[in-house]
């Protein structure tokens, strides 16, 4: 069983600190992917990102889509990170690192894990707007539901 | 869950995203009557109970619940459920 | 044009500081995929890689991989940095950072290039083992030829 | 590439991995005859230059060719190359 990593926090992470604890000790990992969403500010319009999230369910659906890749790739570890609260442009508010022998299952379970999080933890954002108009939810993406189907 | 005089039962149900501002509140408990049986029912239950109700469940076909913190389709049966979570199509990550 | 960085080196590199190189100073960049190529243990077996390279043509292929994965997908920027010399198990060879718009991107084109780079980059490995026996050169993979099949 | 009394040319050429090791030399100039037109004609030619040459180049289909740095298939034409490149197939990353 691979090594899970789950955390859902207000604060910043460090994407480096994180992709080498899961290699740390370690001399039979061949490849590490990290993948790392950052909050764009869409055209300079953004002031800020609000992340709500369901507590408790969020790290449980996380826990689950992490054990899901742990099932179907050989990975020796995998860590999620998602923040909530209030991200500006330029922020991290995502982390996603895969940690195997070889470099296929790295690239494969991370698509993954970031496909199934996007649709299936309870995050929403809602876009708080420089020019001081309502801020709205953002959708749902079709793509994001059809982009499951790959898997 | 507890069961109310009524024959229905008392369950906190909790929002979220615009559901919650919609409902105005993000979560209350809610004495179901004894004919809401799936989480189809509660929602058209929940749609019934004002104005800011109905706004917020007007679409109930984009609308996602979780029964305890798990995820689960409209014709889930919610008896035993200590708490029945509704709210918009996820867009985290 | 995204923003190009390819080195060949034979001293470790900082993933962490490349891929912050990439996103540094704009709030457009949506998402970052880094992958890191280290150096297994062979299970305990390999006392170290040697990894041999075509000086000029090593850079120049590289380049040109970068620029194939630039015209295909929308991305801000491409890092790929390669060691050559003596690689201990557990250290880093290869790094390759995409950072783009969005994740789909970033993902694709990160595994483009790592497929095209093992195929087509001349980089050769040689494996030198704990137990003294004769070193030995690694062979290609069918599985990276086919891999190309698959873009 | 130099052309040569023969009629032929003398160009550079570099062999890297188990191929450097069995030619035992990085490099070295060759004077191709006249009658070496394509990349394949130079392998070949190459494997009739000694045992060492013969042991380096006996699985022709497996060896991949550059021309001044640039990958070639073994019918490219060498005629104004500086430097051809011999050498088995890639396994870096």
């Amino acid at each position: 069983m691979p090594r899970l990593t789950i955390r859902v926090q207000p604060e910043d992470f460090d994407p480096a600190r994180e992709a080498e604890a899961l290699a740390h000790g370690r001399a039979d990992v061949g490849g590490i992917v990290t993948f790392t969403g950052l909050c764009r500010d869409e055209g300079g319009a953004l002031a800020a990102l609000e992340l709500e999230h369901y507590p408790g369910m969020a790290e449980d659906e996380l826990s689950r889509i992490a054990a899901e890749a742990a099932a179907r790739w050989p990975l020796f570890g995998i860590t999620i990170l998602h923040r909530y609260g209030l991200i500006r442009p330029g922020e991290r508010i995502v982390l996603v690192v895969c940690a195997a022998a070889h470099r296929r299952a790295t690239f494969e379970a991370a698509d993954f894990l970031m496909d199934f999080l996007k649709s299936r933890a309870p995050f929403w954002k809602k876009e708080h707007r420089k020019d001081g108009s309502a801020s709205e939810w953002v959708s749902a993406k079709d793509s994001d539901e059809s982009s499951l189907l790959r898997w | 869950m507890r069961w109310n005089h009524e024959g229905g039962w008392a369950v906190k149900v909790v929002y979220f995203a615009w559901l919650r501002e919609r409902v105005q509140r993000p979560e209350e408990e809610i004495a179901f009557p004894a004919s809401v049986v799936s989480v189809a029912d509660a929602l058209a239950h929940l749609a019934t109970l004002g104005e800011n109700y109905a706004y917020a469940f007007e679409k109930p076909e984009i609308i996602r619940a979780a029964l305890d913190k798990k995820h689960v389709k409209p014709d889930a049966p919610i008896a035993g459920a200590r708490e029945i979570a509704f709210f918009p199509p996820m867009t985290g990550g």
